[in-house]
């Protein structure tokens, strides 16, 4: 892997991860860092660094380590789309631009959040009354009501009943192990030379299971075990046993090597 | 930074009566004489500014404390009534009262999406609903209805003149039941997961009793099944 | 009894800021200019005098607060209560309320990049912010808003001494209608994601059986939601 930045020291990484308060700080820390102009992301060293500082996320039981996951996925995600050729120029939207939106954003929201800190430690600074004698308050009754009908009939009018809630929203999210996927690629590719990437995922639900399967396939096509293979973008993406032989050209991981 | 200053400041601030040696320790300037020195002097400015305040000795230690002149003042601030209008939640909750009676709380939290025992309470409190009844089957959950009050305070004769237009919501112009599928029970438990409602303001302890209220919930969606009111 | 002993008697029995209109219920005599004048003359004594405290324009009201320079012995001292300090994921939630509200917990996570129930449960417990509505659309979601105790919190007299967008060192100038932005909601969606099952709802060894859980929870929280006003 061609991964030149200081972030490659895993180690350095498991205690850090911790200090994010997600992926988008983490993101925007790395392209910071390095002074990358964030209008002209290098999308695909950015995906690799991000892989490389979440490795093991999973293990360590870190409440939002789904979170992480998910970018890295929208990452890989936009990376796989850079690699395309762009039909129309003109009106294809860079791939990159709604997370160039989200980063730009959430900068800014951090800085209005240190803006609050620093207003939050000045107003601490000084000291109300210590001691208010208890006195008996009024029940609430006694007030008299304000409100006319108009306000509740436009309330009325403003009311809907909910839709029910889709199901798939309640399916809670487990934890899902990145080494069980990796596993499963490969006792799979122990019966098959090949297999496709739904195969893998079929018997689950939740989304998180295709994440975790789809790193499980970029790890194993790093430690050169698996290629990873589409005829062409958006086609079934295919699993290949590593064969020395095999030349074609990969969507993602095996060529960078 | 002089010591009476200190001593302000400390006395002003603490919230419970203090002796001259804990006021001390506030800083290293200051001893239990200073501080006693420092109380005199500030109960000289006090009197001879006038403040509404003084500083009072008690068993305990010493306070700053409303002058007693002012008790009627601080009296009259609190129980002169304050304007009071109903929220927006409280809005809701009466107007599906209002066109839907006599309804029960688990039909207000369905066309709500939300919890409501709450807000039930707080519009009976105000005088503006009341219990009317009780549904049929286990449980048999109450039953809610406009009071003479509603009517005198937004000007009506009877319910008969609540304007019932057409842009009302079905679901307050007609009795249409709420739930109609069969699987109604199971779905209704789902529905009624408001995850928001939740982060809105779960305190610890409150939650004891819930397969009571899960019950209750139950009971009354099969009354709304079959009854269809 | 001159006016402006009664609005500092007022002042000094209130642990909160108090509005001109709230402090003239104290006396028939008292009308909101002349509680302005009456705060003016506090001021005017308070500095003279050299009090430890002045009267503070807070949370669009007044409060009388211990001068800043007398913290550091107030800091440490046992009986003076310290108001907690926020996390860090509060103060972040808070910052994007406090300029994008009304707004909904998705738009929030989608903003912050991860799940935050919980941390908006924490800062509505703590009253910092408060259900201001609901959104359109499926399930309505609920819309926070920042509350007089926010203003409170951070010493602002209103939302106006927020910092300005344009004053902030970050590239952005134009402000991101998120509202506007399908992917706000497509995302989740897409994504099939629910970052609040897994950062708040999930405990190891859970099974899927919760309703009844999530229920009482739900129900616990009306109480809160809407009793309260």
């Amino acid at each position: 892997m061609a991964v030149t930045s200081p972030l490659q020291d895993e180690g350095f990484f498991v205690v850090e991860i911790e200090r994010f308060q997600g992926p988008l700080d983490l993101l925007l820390h790395l392209i910071r860092r390095q002074d990358i102009d964030v209008f002209d992301i290098p999308i695909a060293k950015i995906t690799d660094q991000f892989l490389v500082a979440i490795r093991g996320i999973q293990a360590r039981d870190l409440d939002n380590a789904g979170e992480f996951l998910e970018m890295a996925a929208a990452l890989v995600r936009i990376k796989a789309q850079m690699l395309l050729p762009r039909r129309d120029e003109e009106e294809e939207e860079d791939p990159r631009a709604e997370l160039v939106r989200r980063l730009l954003e959430y900068e800014q929201i951090r800085e209005i959040t240190l803006r609050l800190a620093a207003s939050e430690a000045e107003r601490a600074r000084r000291f109300g009354k210590g001691y208010v004698e208890p006195r008996h308050r009024p029940p609430l009754l006694d007030a008299p009501l304000e409100t006319v009908w108009s306000e509740v009939f436009e309330t009325a009018l403003a009311i809907t009943v909910p839709e029910p809630r889709d199901m798939e929203h309640r399916i809670l999210l487990r934890a899902v192990p990145l080494e069980e996927k990796i596993d499963l690629i490969l006792l799979t590719l122990g019966r098959v030379a090949r297999v496709e990437f739904n195969k893998l995922v079929s018997p689950w639900r939740g989304r998180l299971h295709g994440v975790m399967t789809f790193l499980a396939g970029l790890e194993l096509s790093r430690r050169r075990r698996v290629r990873l293979r589409q005829v062409r973008p958006f086609a079934e993406l295919w699993l290949y046993r590593w064969e020395e032989t095999s030349e074609e050209p990969t969507v993602d991981g095996g060529q960078e090597d | 930074m002089n010591p009476s200053q200190i001593v302000e400041a400390i006395l002003f601030a603490s919230d419970a009566p203090l002796k001259a040696e804990e006021i001390a320790r506030a800083d290293d300037s200051l001893d239990e004489d200073l501080v006693e020195g420092s109380i005199r002097t500030l109960r000289a400015e006090y009197d001879e500014g006038e403040r509404a305040f003084q500083v009072v000795e008690l068993a305990e230690g010493y306070q700053i404390l409303t002058r007693t002149e002012f008790a009627p003042y601080l009296e009259r601030f609190d129980t002169v009534p304050r304007p009071a209008r109903l929220s927006g939640p409280a809005l809701e909750t009466l107007a599906i009262i209002a066109y839907r009676q006599p309804i029960g709380r688990i039909e207000i939290e369905y066309i709500r999406g939300v919890g409501s025992a709450g807000v039930i309470r707080t519009v009976v409190d105000r005088g503006l609903i009341e219990v009317v009844g009780r549904a049929e089957g286990i449980g048999r959950p109450l039953l809610y209805g406009t009071t003479g009050k509603f009517l005198e305070h937004f000007g009506f004769q009877s319910l008969e003149d609540l304007p019932r237009p057409e842009e009302l919501p079905v679901v307050l112009r007609d009795r249409i039941p709420l739930v109609d599928r069969p699987e109604a029970e199971s779905q209704q438990v789902d529905l009624d997961f408001d995850p928001e409602a939740d982060a809105e303001a779960h305190r610890p302890g409150e939650s004891v009793g819930e397969s009571g209220s899960e019950l209750s919930r139950h009971e009354a969606s099969n009354v709304d099944v079959d009854g269809g009111r």
